[in-house]
Parts: C-alpha cells; structure tokens; sequence
C-alpha cells in the first residue's frame, strides 16, 4: 500500500510536466522558443512511475521528448525554461535547447536528438556502476521508433551479455512521427525483441503510473541482484502531434479519444481520490501550488539574460 | 548523355520557365525522373504519406504508389544499406536521410561500401545510389541537427558530391546524379527549401561537376557552394557599391571539381575568397585553397581569404547560432581583406 | 526422394569447397596470397545445401568468410583462384582478394569485409525484385558474430515489415574470431532474435548438407508466397583457427573431435553412399575430377599476369 | 598536469631507456595507467584472453581482470557509446576499434555524442573517452581494411586526434591522453606495431599539441605524421647525400596542431612537403597547407607540395596497393621539385 504522500508525489510530477509543456507550447508560439519541441502530452505516468520507483545514486537517459523525464528525475524547471528559451541561466547554458536538456546533477545525462543513441550510452552508465561494483542502475528511456535502430538490439545485447545493471523503458506511443508502429514492424509487440536478447521483458500499460512504478520498482530489484538487464514496454498514446508544429492530422480520432479517455493524470487522479486522506481539494493545492512554481519559472526564464556572443566565440576558438 | 543547359540566375522569370520553390524543383525532378525510369525509387523515414519533412517527396506516393515510395522504420544505416543492395541489381534508390547528422548512423554503408563496390569487384557491379539528405545551420536546431558535413564525403574516393544553391541547380544537378552511375550525396540546405527561383517547363540536367559563375567580376572570386552562395551574392552586391567587382563562382558539385573554372577565375582576378559554413578545420575549402595554391601560385596577390564557420559545434541558442557560421558582413571583409592586402 | 545426381552433385560441390581451401591454405603459405583468408572449413554444408536450393534468377550475399558461398553458387574456380592471388584475371581483377571476392554473373553480390554489412545489402536485392514484382529471393549468409551488429536487426526488421522475399542464412559457427558465442550474448539460441521481429525462424543442423537444402527450399517457397522473410540458423563449427594464421588454440579439443566426427563432408557422403547407384568409386571419379579442376586453376591463376600498375593508376587518377 | 619528457629519437639506447617495439609501448602505457587510475577501463573484440588482433592489450586482462578488459560482441556502435556513457558518468575508457574502416561504423556516437556532449550539456558533462583504432595500408588488406581517415575526426570540433609514429611518442602519447578530460581518436599504424624505438623506463607523457622535429634542417620542411614519418626520414637521409637538408617535422597530434612549430620551420626554409597515406582529396595536409599559405604567404618560395595517397580505394594486390601511398621516392621528387623551384 502506497502513502496519500507519495501517491500525491507522483500525481505532482505528472501535473507539472502537464503545465510544463502546455507553457512550453505557448512560448513557443510567442516566438519565445525554437527548433524542435517535442512535448510529452499522454506518456505523464511513464517518467513519473518510472522516475519514484529509482534511487538518487541512479542514472537516467532521456529522449527528443525528454522534459518528463527530466522533471520527474526532479530537475530544477527555472532552470528548464531558461535552457529552452536559450538562456544562459539555462541547465545547458542555452546551448542545447529542448532537445539536448540534461541534468546531471540529478542523474540524468541528457535528452538526444538522435533516436536510440541514448541507448549505448545508459548501457555505459551501468557499465560503470558494475565495474566500480556499486549498487546503481541506469535507467534508460527510449522509443518505439528508436527500437528500430540497430543501437537498440545491440545495446540490449551488450548489456545482457554482461548482466548490467540496465532498465530499458521502451515508451510506445505508437508513432514515430507520422509512421504508425504497424508500418514500421512486422511484430508490434515490441518487448518480444528483448526475449530473442534473453532479457527479462514485459509489456505494461504505460499510462497507469502505479502499474509503470510496480513494474520498474521490480526491475530495479532485479538489477541489484544481477539478473538485469530489464526491458518494460509502456504502451501509451501520443496526445497530440510529433512536434509543436505538427497537428497529427494522421492519428484517427477515435484512438485519440479513447486515448484520452485513459489519459494518465486522470487515472493517476482517480487512485489518489479513491484514498481517504485525498480528496479535490487537497489536488487544487498541489496544482495551484505548481501553476505557481511554472509561473516563476517563465518569468524567471524571460527575464534571465541570454549569452553573451562575445563570450562564447573566446571559448570557441579554443576548440 | 545528360542535356545541359545554362543556368539563369536572374530574377526575373524568362519566358519558358516558371519561379517555384527549392523544395518543389527537386519534387519535380524526383517526379519526372520517376516517369522516365521505372527503376527509380525513394525510401526515408516519412516520405510517403506525409511527403517528408520539408516535403520534398509531396503527393509522389499517390502516383507511384507504395513500392516506389517507401516509408521506412528508423534505421538509417540499414535502409542505406539496402540501397546499396538495390542498386548492385538494377534498381536507382533515392534514399532520404533527414538530417545529414543522422547520415552518421550509415557511414559504413555510404563509405565501405557504396563507395567501394564498383572498385573492390573490378568494375562488375554499379551503385547508382543517390542519398538525399540536407546540412547546415538555422532556426535553432543546436548541435545534431544544424552540421555541414560534406568534407566528410568529399574525402572519400567513390563518392559524388553535389550541393545545389537554387531551384534551377537543385533539379537540374538531381535530374544528372539519377541518371548515372555512382553514388551520390546530394546535399539540400535547410534554409534553401522556402527559397524561389526560375526554373524551365521542359527537361534538362545539369551536368556534374561544372561550376557556375554566379556573378561575373574581375577583382576578386568569391568561391561558394549551397547556402554560402546567396550570402557571397549579397556580399558582392556591397562590394559594387564600394567599387570593388567580385566574381562569385558557385562549385554546384564538390565532386567532381570544376578545377579548370576555379583556376581561371583565380587567374582573372587573383585574389581569392573561399567561404563554406562547416567548421573551418578540415573542410573543403582547405582542400580547394591547397589546389589554388598549387595550381596557380604565381597568380595570387594575397593569402587566399577563408570564411567558415567557428570551430564548436552548432549552439542552441539564435545568436550564437548565427555567430557560428558565416554571415554577409563576413564574407565582405574578407573580399576587402583580399583586395587591399599588399 | 533425391536423385543420386544431386546427393553426387552436393557431395561434389561440398569436396570442392574443401580443395579449395586447403590449397588456398597452401598457396597462402608459399606467399602467393596475402591479407586475410578466412577458410570454410568445417561449414562446407551451408554454402552447398543453400544454394543447391536456390534458383538461377536469386541473388546471394557472402560474408568474410566467402569463398565456399561464391563455389557453391557456380562461380569459376580459375577466376577465384586468380582472385585470392591478385591476378588481372580475378573475378574482381585482382582488387578484391579473398575477403571481397564476388560474382555478378552468378548473383554473388560479393563478400564483405565489414562483418554484418551484407545483411542489408541482401534486404535491397530483396527489395529490388519485389519492387519489379519479380519471383527472386535474396539469401543472405551471415553468421554468429554478425547477428550483434545493429544492421541485423533492422534489417531484419525493414525486410519482416516489407514482407521482403529474404532469406537469412546465420552460420553460427559458435565463435567471433577467439569470442566464444556464450561470451557475447544471454541468448545463444541465436534464431529467437527473429522471432522478436515477427519473422519465420528455425535453428537446423548446418553439418548435415540435406537439412540445410531442405529448409532453404521451404523458405524459399514461403518468400514467393509472400510470407518472407524467413530466418535459418545453421547451427556448424569452425574447423580450424579464425584465419589462415590463427591455431585456434582457445578451441577446445573435445568439441573440434566432436565436430570432426560430424564433419559436413562425412555425414554427406554417408547419405550418398547408402544410395543404390552410388559407390565409393563414383565418389573418387568426382574427386579426382575436382582434384584436376583444381590443378588447373592454380596453375591458371599463379600464370596469369599481376594487373599493370600504370593501367591502374590512370583509372585512379579518374576518381 | 602530466609530466613531460623530450622525445629523443636516436637509434641509440640511452641509459634508462629500453628499446622496445611499438604494440608494447602501448601496452605498457595502458597498464601503468590503469594501475594509476582504476577508472581506466578497456573494451574491444577479442582484447581480453586474445590480447588484441595486434597483442596491444596483451596480459591485461590477467592483471585487471574481467570488469576493466571486457571483450564485447560485434557491435562498434554500441560499445563506443557505452565507452560515452561510462565516460561522462565517471570513468575513463579505452574502446579499442579493430581498424579505423570500422569506426565507421560507431559515427553517430563518436561524431554527434563523444565530440558534443560537453558543449550540448553547457559543460555539465565531459567525455574522457579515448578511441584506440589503427589504419593505413599494408600486406594486402584491401579497401575496407586499409584506410587512412583521420581527416573525418579531425574535421569535428570536440574531438582530440594523436597519431603516433614511434614507440616513445605512442608510449607518452597515450598516457597524456589518459589524463585529460576530451575524446580522443588515438589512431596507431599496422604497419608501425612491429617497430622498435626506445623508451624510458620511468614515467612520462607527451603533451597534446607539441609537433617534434624528428631531423632538423634548413632548406627545406618536410611534414608527416604516423605511417610517414619514417619514409620521410628516409627520404631525408637520401636528400643529405645530394646536399639538401631537410626538416622532418613529426605532427604527432593533428588536434591540437603545433601550428606555430609548423609555421616557426616554414620560415625557416620557406619550402614545404606535406606527406600524408590518405588520399589527396579533402585530406589533412589540404587543411594545413591552408594554414601555412595565409600566415606565411609571404615565407613561401615555391608551391606547398602535398604528397598523398592516390584518389582510389585501396586495391588488394600488393603492388596496386603500394602504388597508392606515398613512397619514399615520391617524397623524395617533391622535395627537389619545392627546393629546385624558382
Ligand atoms: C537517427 C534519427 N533518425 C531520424 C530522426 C528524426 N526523428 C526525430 S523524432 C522521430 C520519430 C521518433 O519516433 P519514436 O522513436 O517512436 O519516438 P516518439 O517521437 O514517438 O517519442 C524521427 C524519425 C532522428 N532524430 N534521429
Ligand atoms: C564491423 C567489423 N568488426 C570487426 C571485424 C573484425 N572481424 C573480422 S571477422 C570477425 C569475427 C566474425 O565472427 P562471425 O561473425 O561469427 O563470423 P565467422 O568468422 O565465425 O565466420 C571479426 C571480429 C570486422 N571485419 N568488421
Ligand atoms: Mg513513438
Ligand atoms: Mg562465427
């Protein structure tokens, strides 16, 4: 049995990475943002179950789609704005953007925009924690189009050869792009690939937070007693386009519905409003309280300087 | 084989020609190549339904239908492979690689393998591949999306190189790389796309490897290619205003080079200007100044001016990103540079 | 029922292969080739089994360890020959060598000497003819090193979501140059990996030359129904070192008897011998036949004439 | 930060020193380190019990054990990026790439992840990654198994690339490249494991960026790196005997390059060679001689001679194939052709 606390907690994270991006989409039709924004409307419980069942000393990798994970790995949304804005002030010293946001200090090395790479490369975060034989795992997020790449098979293979402390969390959304996972696999069940790797794998649905908590929680447990790694496939649906640009004109409307219908905070919302202890009121707060914290953020973000030119090429002659 | 015709840069649209878009002429090209021969066909991630992501495969799956237009999954290496492999039997795969970063993902398909077949089995088998695929920086896509990277291929015998700078050039220079026999990085700019420019109604390639003189002049040769060419236009367009007649030679096709049109501008004017956005160090430019210096050393007046992009990867951030790579102001005071150097 | 001609024209093609190496292990020692020279000792069934199922119109993909492929698939052992020995008169002029070697004319794409590079190859030939609407297959050999490359899994994935008439071939000779295959994956029964992809997959025993004929004329069959691609791990052993210069010393002498015993050309001509018509002096007429086919293309090859440098370096010139 | 010691290069063996083959100098610089530092971690094909296809890691893995020389499957993409993803989480690993032909298969992680993590993160991670791979031509390897492609990293900002030519550089090379914090493609020579040279028995490193006059000279500045080092040293002592007295000036490390140690000997002689086995096209000594003609325009007597390798593939047949890298003669022709030039 969970705590009101920590289901409270979980419904949090996922508020914020709600209004996080609805912000996000706005600035970015002020002009205030650039390049690609990928928001993650509709995957919420993945990054949240995914990010309250690891430890502090664990490492996570994120994706093109990668502000969920970076919130719910706690990382400071001042910060997050100001990075997607450009600032200096941002986590990358504006220089990476949306699609490179990363956070060390929580454990996450980063957003990637190219699908799957971040795959070899949380493997190599377990591998280090195996070899200095400390008790960490990397969780690694990816996709259901990044399975396609050749990095997803051999990483898992890597990582299983060498029963590395490595939690795969394949989040299918069932697009990439506008490619619907049917066209693109032959097999859609995509945790089957993780069998051929002999990899611990299983499919849940990803946006039931507690089920996405539960099932990397044993995963978790898994990994420190050596018999990781562990592939989870989180079946989910993207709530809306690719990017902030794209209307996804392409995904039927009765499946968005019915995605809609099952959309992660409200689930997350009727677990906590089933409890004693919880009840609207107390949800308010928590959100009342995070539109304000998204407020200060922007605002922060806005106000903060952007880099100084002049700066930045003394630095890059250095290269 | 291929028919060329002498491109128009004006601006005005002569009678015979229309103005369309960057994006639209090599639609066209891909369209009406398409019609020719039925052994060409595209694949890339989002090219049919969608008609890609700066929709240069528009409405082609509607008439080709979905053998001929194929959406892939993400798997940039194998498509390109399997490219590779079609082309060995017979067919003339366009892959589309979205971002020329991503073309990372297929080096050892593009390297070890497209380039080396025709040499490695004595000549048996052909690659008529041709990797559509786009660079540079603009609009704030940061570090892995924003790269100009054709030094990489231009190192690699085997390879063709081809970076169009107008819609004319674009369909025709796509019309000659379908319509011969090795593989071809056909290179598009990402900020060429929405760009217009005169284009004839009727057929014509643009044969590789002949460069175009852009604006004649005789002070100075501003060397460029893909999106540097409209920059070094404007720069030259300054430069008149200043008294100062540049020449602005656009190389179409880094592979092959047009040597023989480099070195008789230089010998015009000698004074010479190369500008390219990638990373100074190791680019292509260093390549065509090494000849330059070669070839006609007793010709030049003053150390060959290069203009390129700082030596960082691409910043997220609008102003760094465009303090990164070169602008007009850039280009015209190396051109000042070059001339008054004594 | 197979005619006695085939199980003759197998055990034929089985013997060559086997000549073949020895004397190219021969020649290599003499100096007359250089690089490297991967033998096929030990897995001469899969070559001969495979393409004694295939039809003259399809197309195969050979590996680094090619040789047997490119007899098997009918090329001309003179222009082999003179191949691996650098002669003008090499099937690739003298350019390939040994781990390049290929025969268009024979629908050999060629060798590769990027372990795993060939599987998507294969995938485009495939491709190709199902683009033309042409009844070829593509069989692909590939073998148990590979099969870790991410090129395998996408493109068996590309080829399982195009339902490509495709055949992969997987050698599974049980080791990566000294990596013994329990080293490099959890999984060793190698053809689960296609499964994952929704792809027809079955492991066979690739020492017995009948089994492997029998499973390519299957999925060669399921490839012109449309229900390619199909995956055939040929479960062999390596007899013999990695390459030419390599003892092999990490083998273990127990599982190279074993396999000895079981060795690919004894268990081929015990089927041939329990044949009414055939008898151990037809067996000798056919090897001495290859013995003197042999002769003839060494002594072919070391008189054929190196390739001019000066032809050549004007054609480099040209690239 | 490492400590460092005077390369000498005379064939002697001075007291202290041993004189030892290349493959071991790697070796030996590879196991003092990791006893120094137990964040050094090796990962490669057939490393461990193997000792490596060149016995570079010989005996290692008795040593260290199975966790810090770690055989890995097939798969160059991957287990360069974990060797990323180990790096910025804290350790140091040496991927061992067979041969450089196969980096290309590991791009992605060594082009778009290793070389820009720290500037994508605004600093917040570094990637002390080192890439040991090996390349050039030699006993009939052929063209995927023969190549020369440091112009590919070195082309990419973030990236660090040492080219060693003799054992003391490799030895001291490596081990400063051990303790620095950026990636590194650290690219050996087949053709160079089986020389000797001597070492000194204690600790030392070789700073990054330091070119080493390997022969001093006046009349004329010879340029090389890896693989050509010796054959320039060869041509050298042939130029002696004609009166001609050559600098030979060993880069050691193209990123950093030692440009004022390049421009410091072009003054001097004010005629220049450049000798690299990659092909001509888009090469390395195109970017330097760039270099050279705009910040010693004035310096140079006659035209940089660049000695490359021919624009092919590389050809399986011994004598093809020596044909296509710079030979000691050719090096010697375009010494007199920069000396004899008026
Ligand atoms: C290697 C690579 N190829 C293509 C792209 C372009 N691209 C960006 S996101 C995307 C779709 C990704 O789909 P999926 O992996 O399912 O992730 P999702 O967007 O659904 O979260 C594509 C093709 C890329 N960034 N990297
Ligand atoms: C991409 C790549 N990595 C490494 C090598 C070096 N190499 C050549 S053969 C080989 C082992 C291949 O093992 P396997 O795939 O099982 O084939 P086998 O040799 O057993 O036939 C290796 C590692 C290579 N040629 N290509
Ligand atoms: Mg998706
Ligand atoms: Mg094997």
């Amino acid at each position: 049995m969970h705590s009101t606390e920590f289901l409270a907690g979980l419904y949090r994270t996922m508020y914020t990475i709600r209004v996080f991006e609805t912000r996000c989409v706005k600035l970015y039709r002020q002009g205030a943002i650039r390049g690609y924004l990928h928001p993650y409307f509709g995957q919420e419980a993945i990054a949240a179950g995914v990010c309250a069942a690891l430890r502090p000393q664990d490492y996570i990798v994120s994706t093109h789609r990668g502000h969920g994970h970076c919130i719910a790995r706690g990382g400071d949304l001042k910060r997050m704005v100001a990075e997607i804005t450009g600032r200096q002030a941002g986590c990358c010293k504006g220089r990476g953007g949306s699609m490179h946001i990363a956070d060390l200090e929580t454990g996450n090395l980063g957003a990637n925009g190219i699908v799957g790479a971040g795959v070899p490369i949380g493997v190599g975060a377990a591998m280090g924690a195996w070899i200095r034989g400390e008790d960490r795992v990397a969780a690694v997020f990816t996709s259901d189009g990044a399975a396609n790449n050749g990095v997803f098979a051999e990483g898992l293979n890597l990582a299983a050869s060498l029963r590395l402390p490595f939690i795969l969390i394949l989040e299918n959304n069932q697009y990439a792009v506008s490619t619907p996972i049917e066209q693109s696999t032959a097999e859609p069940e995509l945790f089957r690939r993780g069998l051929g790797y002999g990899v611990l794998s299983e499919r849940i649905d990803g946006n039931d937070v507690l089920a996405v908590y539960r099932k990397t929680a044993e995963a978790v447990r898994a990994c420190t007693q050596g018999s990781g790694p562990v592939l989870i496939e989180a079946v989910t649906y993207r709530q809306g386009g690719h990017h902030v640009n794209d209307p996804g004109q392409y995904m039927p409307k009765e499946r968005l519905e019915y995605y809609r219908s099952r959309d992660p905070l409200r689930i997350a919302k009727e677990i906590l409003l089933a409890r004693v202890g919880a009840n609207e009121e107390a949800l308010a707060r928590i959100e009342a309280e995070v539109d304000r914290e998204m407020d200060e953020a922007v605002d922060f973000a806005l106000h903060s300087p952007e880099p100084s030119v002049e700066a930045f090429l003394a630095e890059a002659a250095a290269y | 084989m291929a028919t060329t015709v002498k491109d128009s840069s004006s601006p005005s649209t002569p009678p015979g020609q229309r103005t369309i878009l960057y994006r639209e002429a090599i639609n066209e090209a891909l369209r009406e190549e398409m019609r020719r021969d039925s052994s060409i066909f595209l694949m890339g991630e989002g090219i049919g339904e969608r008609g890609g992501s700066y929709k240069v495969t528009l409405d082609l799956l509607k008439e080709f239908g979905p053998k001929r237009v194929i959406d892939t999954p993400i798997a940039e290496a194998s498509f390109t492979g399997a490219g590779v492999g079609a082309a060995i039997t017979g067919m003339r795969p366009v892959v589309e690689i979205l971002f020329i970063d991503f073309a990372m993902l297929a080096m050892d398909q593009i390297i070890n393998q497209a380039a080396k077949v025709n040499f490695m089995t004595g000549g048996q088998g052909h690659v008529p591949l041709v990797v559509r695929t786009q660079g540079g920086a603009g609009n704030g896509l940061a570090a892995q999306h924003s790269q100009s990277l054709e030094a990489l291929f231009y190192h690699i015998p085997g390879l063709k190189v081809v970076t169009p700078s107008t819609p004319y050039d674009a369909k025709g220079l796509l019309k000659a790389s379908l319509r011969q026999n090795d593989p071809v990085i056909f290179i598009e700019h990402k900020l060429l796309y929405m760009t217009r420019g005169p284009v004839p109604t009727g057929d014509y390639a643009v044969e590789l490897g002949q460069a175009d003189v852009k604006r004649p002049g005789n002070d100075v040769t501003i060397i460029a290619w893909s999106g540097m060419v409209s920059r070094s236009l404007a720069a030259a367009e300054t430069l008149a205003q200043e008294g100062i007649d540049a020449e602005v030679l656009d190389l179409r096709t880094l592979v092959p080079l047009d040597r023989e049109k480099v070195l008789e501008s230089v010998r015009k004017t000698d004074r010479v200007v190369i500008v390219q956005e990638a990373v100074r160090r190791g680019g292509v430019a260093s390549d065509i100044a090494s000849i330059i210096q070669a070839e006609a050393f007793d010709y030049l007046d003053s150390p060959i001016e290069i203009v390129a992009g700082k030596n960082t990867p691409i910043p997220y951030n609008l102003a760094l990103e465009s303090a990164c790579v070169p602008q007009t102001t850039d280009i015209l005071a190396a051109a000042k540079r070059a001339v008054y150097a004594t």
